[in-house]
């Protein structure tokens, strides 16, 4: 099917069978115009879980973003290409020469789902309100606690016996509005990357006066309290079922398109590729079994999106028990893995292999930097005995969260390691939250992770393997990896900051610290009448789910 | 001469006699049922927290990006985790007293209560209508098997219901979602088809009433269908025949009267079953249902969800048990409760 | 003679099981006249109760009437259409059972279980019915009818029950009464109240009665004519006096010499057939009985002996005859003098 | 004259030629054809599950653990009849060596539930009153337990083990059978032959078990023969929650529970195991209907 027939699709009415479609298509128009726009612009997503909170506050999950990412607009907002942060409610921003003090000017145009215009001291009230240990608002830390001016002692403020204090430390913090327009971020120490701080989605402001009269855990849990300043604002909730947004006609930057989405809450992947084929959704995630099912598809194969994403996945090993405290174990294990194998056959071709930790569409992707973790099975066993000895001796407890895809990955890799290093491996498959507490009580020694940018900076990647990370439960420490990163963090000089930190990947990577796997990408089926989707490296759960305002809903 | 009928069962040691009349005992027996009800609330709401203590794992556990420490102390502080045990366990009691079953860790602080007011309805129309194709189709085809049996009907209704037996329920349902929906709208032009999921009064309720009462239907009617051939088998039956009664009457006044003694205590079970959700047919079919919310509530630890759904389930199920020993005795005169 | 009320002829009911068939009635024909009391005697598995079914029609399976007529009033059975049966059943014929303790609905009310026999006849409107269930009830001396009429079987004792069942029997005033071994599982003393209670509604009601049974003393005291039964087949007809003072064929003389004697002291050999029933799928040549007769001679074995006129109507089947054997073979105790004093003793209980 | 009648010295009366209630009851039971072909059946699946070892050292079947990731969800073929799952493991061994322990499961947990459930139920419905009442109660606490969180706790303390599941499972599911029994028990209980029974003056015991249990065969066998695909199901459900065999042991849940998976693009993964667990189910109901009828003693008369 060469490409003047996939365009031509676009005009024909999803008919049967697609010959009938290429008739219609023959005598269609030429490119879509604003005159071929269905009647109905409504675009209908899954978000797959039903978000626990709409409060930007207390959002910490993918499925929560889906739907915070349009309903609510921080200072700046993540580019397509991920290449900066655009303004958003903040038309623009300049930072003090000593890199210390940021400073935003805020729309005059930019108004919340009321009416009312968004000022500085709502960014004041959000930022001090996330730093609330009251709120225990799950992102504040390290975000803001390790950025913000005076918010260093977050961690050791008890919100019942500290209660007293609490009130001194908000208002001890480097935020000010000194007028309506203007909000002011004194930092802690000078840090390139606060630009992507400033466009999390969860760095939205809060009005006071909503928060005051519903309840700080009140005022998000239903339609009429939940003011927003975001492209869009919530029309109903449906609790399981589904969330419906409608545009905010006071938004700053006009009126989108779709005048309706619903994010349906559809966790069975059978049931929603089902809704998928009956036209009740217009974009789903390809179940992993159907990949090859759906690229032979005639119809189906047209509607793909293939998208990369930056999330990689490693093995985690337990560097305080043998044999992982050997180094040269662990590279052994790394080299044990047939990437290839394990990206093309299991993932069916959706993920691609990664033996290096920064994901492609960073800056600070380095393929070549994997050498040392290349698969070459002959090389690991012998590697694996002169390190450790005979490698049937060894049993290796494997954790693995008893979720569908890990199981399966997880049968694969075990299945690798015993075959080509002839160790045993005890696949411990177990309920998500079990395997959370025995990994922070280091009570394992093998389990696959992995990490998902919260924004497209080398920062927020390379700080989870430092000495004392929650992220990492492994253990690996290496002084002058630390060093390295401290330094890159608050280098000022892009070229130099980026050296610093592929010094830091370079060691990382010979260490073994992590024995580096693949890195995801989104393959979504979206129906040909919608236009205008921008997908990114960093969509929430469906493919262009940061920028919904841009669609529009062709005839079908 | 034989032994004197209707000897007084052994252990009956109700300090006072309860008037002969069926009437007042069956009433005072009701009560004193209900008023059992709060021992058993004690010891379900006394097991289930001592199992949430012992379960691995915090509901701030995340999979992916884990919370720091500071943010587990606060949102522990918050919701009053790292009080002791004790001290929780007596809040929580002096809190059910009142009616009051706290905030859900999961649904940023929705009471609990308006969650279970919400998801309950959904699961109980379906679990209801579930029923009532269970007792008319399972009851049915297991007396016509019996009445017609070693013929074509039987062979039909003994496969039928094996087959039906030993597929999972959510095998059949997504089978019926495939033909029902995606292939009848690939079909039909997409102008007729059955909807593929979520929950409406509607013909939304069709496929997700049919997955959920397929297995009962098979076990009800295998179970009628073995007690009336042994039914049929008994003396009585015969004379109801010599007596001259025509087929009908025989089969209503003499044969179901008995063989739905086992059948009746079969259903209990199954009744409080569906009625308190089944988690399978409602992810398959997405609909926003009680049983799926007590497995999201198990896996993420919302403690007083767990808590608030264990009661509602054993209430529904105590008050169920009770409607079928009642049954019993309209059933079975011989049969004296309490 | 007017004429009698059952006639049948050449009956016979077979099962097919997987053994083979089983010839449990094995063609067999005789009359009950209106009001009599016939007794039919045989020991388990000689064809007594099966013949009973058949005549209601009420074998069951895999057993079928094979062949003969069975005339009541003229209308032959075994051709009504299932409508005809079910309409003739429980109201011109009724049955009463052996055991009580199962015979009736554990789960329903005597009094309904009654009322229900007549509401299916429209022999009675709803409300007769209703009226009739007390007097029904008092006529079988069932003590407090009324409260009776609302209790459950299983607060009957045993003899109540069978009075409960005989009164359903009676409760379309059938002109023929089958009691299936109506006493096997009442003790004595019951069996001889419900003995007497039949034989008052005999005379009251005037219904003739078919009474089955293994117990010669029993149809000594109830019945008129005793139709004895061996192997799915009359082998010995006729009034009950001759049948006592003479049994001709030798099952039924060994079974009169088989009821104890309870008021001579003298040790008396009591004499019990050898050997079991015959397997009814595989019946020996000749005379069934022979295998078990001590009287036989070399052609009962090859020839089954017609049914032959011994007596004004008292027939047997039997090549031999008890009157040419001689005494001595016989042994010294008279068969006929032990069981009537049996006899009438049993009369003597029954109406104390 | 007398002809040379058979003496009655010569007819041994001790012990007349008495058919065993088991032995008739055999002979009944081998005339059902049905019945003795699902018989046959789970003696195959049986031997199939000791024997299956044994087949793969021959090379007979392939290794069910063998991966080959290149032939992933292959269809029917030669090297594969039943095709091949999402890791290129062969199917048709992986259904041979999931009857092992799904076999294992469905009739352990059945012994399990009989002798708790069976217990439970026998004396609650026979005692009646008080004790009746307190089991009753105890088995409505049973019913409402959040057996999801008992899971959990389980695999937590024991660790996810073969024994871990007969730990859950049994402790779960007893519950049914117990209120079903219990509810045949209370109506035979009012039967004549128990009363009388109890007249003879034989102790609760003996009447429980010569009288009341033998008469409750009937819905017991069809409860058992429908037990034995719950409990498999089960196990899916646990080895889904973790609680299950650890992978790679196959067994026809988990095998059903991945399938699904797949139901749209392969639905053979599904349907393989579902038949294979459709036809043991389909054998053990027929093998049970053939019992009910051969024991039944009112058959013998």
């Amino acid at each position: 099917m060469d490409d003047s027939v996939a365009r031509l699709r676009w005009l024909r009415v999803p008919a049967l069978l697609t010959v009938v479609g290429l008739v219609v298509a023959a005598c269609g128009t030429s490119a879509p115009t604003t005159s071929n726009l269905a009647k109905d612009q409504t675009l209908r997503v899954n978000i797959v879980t039903e978000p626990n909170s709409l409060d930007p506050g207390q959002e910490q999950y993918s499925y929560e973003g889906a739907v915070g990412a349009s309903i609510s607009e921080a200072l700046l907002k993540i580019k397509p290409d991920l290449s900066d942060a655009a303004p958003a409610t903040a038309a623009s921003y300049n930072v003090s020469s000593d890199g210390l003090t940021w400073t935003f000017h805020i729309r005059s145009n930019a108004k919340w789902s009321d009416g009312k215009p968004v000022t500085g001291a709502d960014f004041v009230f959000a930022w001090q309100r996330i730093l609330d240990p009251r709120l225990a608002a799950p992102y504040a830390d390290p975000f803001f606690d390790g950025t913000i001016a005076g918010a260093a002692d977050y961690a050791n403020l008890d919100p019942t016996k500290d209660a007293a204090k609490i009130p001194d430390f908000l208002n001890g913090l480097g935020l000010s509005a000194p007028d309506a327009s203007t909000f002011v971020v004194k930092l802690q120490a000078p840090s390139p990357f606060f630009k992507w701080i400033a466009s999390l989605w969860m760095s939205a402001p809060v009005r006071k006066d909503v928060v005051d009269q519903y309840g700080s855990d009140k005022w998000a849990t239903s339609p009429t309290s939940l003011i927003t300043n975001g492209q869009y604002k919530v029309s109903e909730m449906v609790s399981k079922d589904h969330i419906t947004l409608v545009p905010n006609t006071n938004y700053w930057g006009g009126a989108p398109t779709v005048t309706k989405i619903i994010n349906y809450e559809i966790s069975d992947d059978n049931q929603a590729y089902a809704k998928y084929l009956n036209g009740e959704l217009d974009t789903v995630n390809v179940p992993l079994a159907n990949t090859d099912l759906v690229k032979n598809d005639p119809k189906l194969k047209n509607e793909i999106k293939f998208v990369p994403q930056l999330t990689l996945f490693w093995m985690d090993f337990n560097t305080r028990k043998a044999p992982f405290n050997n180094k040269q174990a662990r590279l052994a294990f790394s080299k044990a893995i047939d990437r290839n194998a394990l990206a093309t056959d299991v993932l069916k071709g959706r993920s691609s292999p990664a033996d290096y930790f920064i994901p492609k569409g960073m800056n600070g992707y380095r393929p070549d930097l994997g050498k040392s973790q290349e698969f070459d099975a002959a090389a690991a066993k012998t590697m694996l005995t002169q390190a450790v000895g005979d490698p049937s001796k060894i049993t290796i407890d494997f954790l693995i969260r008893n979720i569908t895809a890990n199981k399966q990955i997880g049968e694969f890799i075990a299945d690798q390691l015993q075959t080509n290093l002839g160790v045993k491996v005890n696949q411990v498959v177990i309920d998500s939250k079990t395997v959370t507490t025995r990994l922070r009580k280091h009570d394992y020694s093998l389990y696959v992770g992995g990490w998902g940018a919260d924004y497209p900076d080398d920062q927020d990647w390379f700080d989870i393997w430092m000495t004392g990370s929650g992220n990492v439960f492994g253990g690996y420490s290496n002084p002058d990896y630390d060093a390295l990163v401290k330094k890159a963090d608050v280098e000022a000089d892009a070229k130099k900051r980026q050296d610093l930190y592929d010094q830091a990947q370079k060691i990382l990577i010979d260490d073994a610290g992590g024995g580096f796997l693949y890195q995801r990408n989104y393959m979504f089926l979206v129906k040909p009448y919608v236009q205008g989707l921008t997908p990114t490296a960093q969509d929430f759960e469906d493919v262009g789910d940061w920028f919904w305002g841009k669609v529009s809903i062709g005839q079908h | 001469m034989a032994v004197a009928q209707g000897a007084p069962p052994r252990g009956a040691l109700i300090a006072f006699k309860i008037p002969r009349g069926r009437g007042a005992s069956l009433g005072l027996y009701v009560v004193r049922r209900i008023l059992w009800l709060i021992p058993v609330l004690f010891f379900v709401i006394t097991i289930t927290f001592v199992l949430i203590h012992f379960a691995p794992g915090s509901p701030w556990d995340k999979e992916g990006k884990q919370l720091s420490a500071a943010v587990v102390r606060n949102l522990n502080a918050k919701y009053g985790l790292s009080d002791p045990f004790i001290v929780q366990y007596g809040r929580y009691l002096v809190n059910v007293v009142h009616f009051d079953f706290g905030l859900s860790f999961q649904y940023e602080d929705q009471p609990v209560s308006s969650l279970i007011l919400k998801s309950w309805p959904p699961t109980a129309t379906i679990g209801l209508l579930a029923f009532l194709m269970i007792v008319v189709f399972g009851i049915g085809t297991g007396v016509v098997a019996a009445l017609r049996q070693n013929t074509w009907v039987d062979y039909i209704v003994v496969g039928f219901s094996t087959i039906g037996a030993s597929t999972p329920a959510f095998v059949v349902g997504i089978i019926l979602i495939i033909i029902f929906s995606v292939t009848l709208y690939r079909v039909t032009g997409g102008n007729f088809s059955l909807p593929t999921g979520d929950f409406a009064l509607d013909q939304h309720l069709i496929l997700p009433v049919v997955t959920l009462s397929v297995l009962p239907i098979a076990f009800i009617a295998r179970l009628t269908r073995a007690s009336t051939l042994e039914v049929l088998r008994q003396d009585y039956i015969r004379t109801a025949w010599a007596k001259g009664l025509r087929e009908r009457l025989v089969v209503t006044k003499h044969v179901l009267k008995n063989s739905l003694i086992p059948v009746v205590s079969a259903l209990g079970p199954t009744f409080a079953v569906l009625i308190t959700g089944s988690v399978i047919v409602e992810s398959v079919f997405n609909i926003p249902g009680i049983g799926r919310a007590f497995v999201i509530a198990v896996s993420s630890r919302d403690y007083p969800m767990i808590l608030a759904t264990t009661i509602l389930f054993s209430v529904v199920v105590a008050l169920a048990n009770l409607i079928v020993d009642l049954l019993y005795t309209v059933i079975d005169p011989r049969v004296r409760l309490g | 003679m007017a004429a009698p009320l059952l006639r049948v002829e050449d009956l016979r009911t077979q099962f097919f099981t997987s053994r083979g068939i089983v010839h449990a009635v094995d063609g067999i024909s005789f009359n009950v006249n209106r009001g009599e009391t016939v007794g039919i005697v045989g020991e388990s598995g000689s064809g007594k109760t099966m013949t009973a079914f058949s005549i209601l029609r009420l074998v069951p399976d895999p057993g079928r009437i094979v062949s003969g007529r069975i005339l009541f009033k003229d209308q032959d059975v075994v051709q009504m259409n299932d409508d005809d049966v079910r309409e003739f059943r429980g109201n011109d014929v009724a049955m009463i059972f052996q055991d009580p303790m199962t015979s009736l609905n554990p789960v329903t009310k005597v009094g309904t279980q009654i009322d229900e026999a007549m509401t299916a006849h429209e022999r009675f409107s709803k409300k007769e019915a209703q009226a009739r269930i007390i007097p029904l009830l008092q006529q079988v001396r069932i003590p407090e009818a009324a409260q009776r009429a609302q209790d459950y079987p299983h607060q009957f004792s045993g003899g109540m029950r069978q009075r409960a069942m005989i009164a359903m029997g009676l409760s379309n005033e059938p002109e023929l009464l089958i009691a299936d071994e109506p006493t096997t599982a009442l003790d004595v003393t019951v069996q001889a109240q419900i003995i007497q209670l039949l034989k008052q509604l005999n005379r009251d009601v005037g219904a003739a009665i078919i009474l089955i049974t293994h117990n010669m003393a029993l149809v000594a005291s109830l019945c008129q004519r005793i139709i004895v039964m061996y192997a799915g087949r009359i082998v010995e007809e006729g009034p009950v006096e001759q049948i006592f003072d003479s049994p001709q064929h030798p099952y039924t003389w060994s079974l009169l010499r088989s009821v104890p004697r309870v008021d001579v002291a003298r040790a008396e050999r009591l004499v019990s057939i050898k050997g079991l029933p015959p397997d009814l799928v595989r019946l020996p040549p000749g005379c069934k009985f022979h295998p078990r007769c001590r009287f036989k001679i070399e052609k009962c074995e090859r020839e089954e002996p017609p049914l032959e006129e011994v007596a004004p109507n008292q027939v047997a089947r039997c090549w031999v005859m008890m009157r040419n054997v001689p005494q001595e073979q016989r042994e010294e105790t008279k068969a006929g003098e032990v069981s009537r004093e049996a006899a009438t003793e049993l009369k003597q209980a029954g109406s104390g | 004259m007398a002809a040379a009648a058979v003496s009655l010295e010569q007819i041994d009366w001790e012990n007349p030629e008495q058919i065993g209630l088991w032995r008739d009851a055999w002979q009944r039971f081998r005339r059902n054809p049905i019945a003795v072909g699902g018989l046959i059946f789970v003696c195959l699946l049986v031997l199939d599950a000791l024997l299956a070892p044994l087949l793969v050292s021959v090379h007979l079947i392939a290794d069910p653990l063998k991966q080959n990731v290149t032939h992933t969800y292959a269809g029917f073929s030669l090297q594969h009849p039943l095709g091949t799952d999402y890791l290129g493991r062969d199917l048709l061994s992986r259904v041979m060596f999931g009857a092992r322990i799904s076999l294992m499961i469905g009739l352990t947990v059945q012994a399990i539930y009989l002798v708790i459930g069976g217990t439970v139920g026998l004396t609650a419905g026979y005692f009646g009153g008080r004790v009746d009442n307190l089991l009753m109660r105890f088995v409505d606490i049973w019913y409402a337990f959040p057996d999801l969180l008992f899971l959990l706790v389980v695999v937590a303390v024991l660790g996810p083990s073969l024994f871990t599941i007969f730990v859950a499972i049994g402790v779960i599911g007893w519950v049914d059978l117990s209120r079903l029994i219990r509810g045949q028990v209370l109506s035979l209980k009012e039967k004549e032959f128990v009363e009388g029974a109890r007249a003879a003056g034989s102790g609760p015991s003996k009447i429980i078990l010569r009288h009341l249990l033998p008469n409750t065969l009937g819905p017991i066998i069809v409860s058992l023969t429908f037990g034995i695909p719950r409990a498999i199901f089960l196990e899916a459900t646990l080895s889904y929650l973790g609680v299950g065999i650890p992978p790679p042991t196959p067994s026809w849940g988990i095998m059903i529970q991945d399938g699904y998976q797949a139901i749209f693009a392969y639905p053979h993964q599904v349907l393989v195991p579902a038949l294979a667990l459709a036809v043991t189910m389909l054998s053990f109901s027929f093998i049970g209907d053939g019992l009910r009828d051969a024991i039944d003693p009112r058959m013998r008369r």
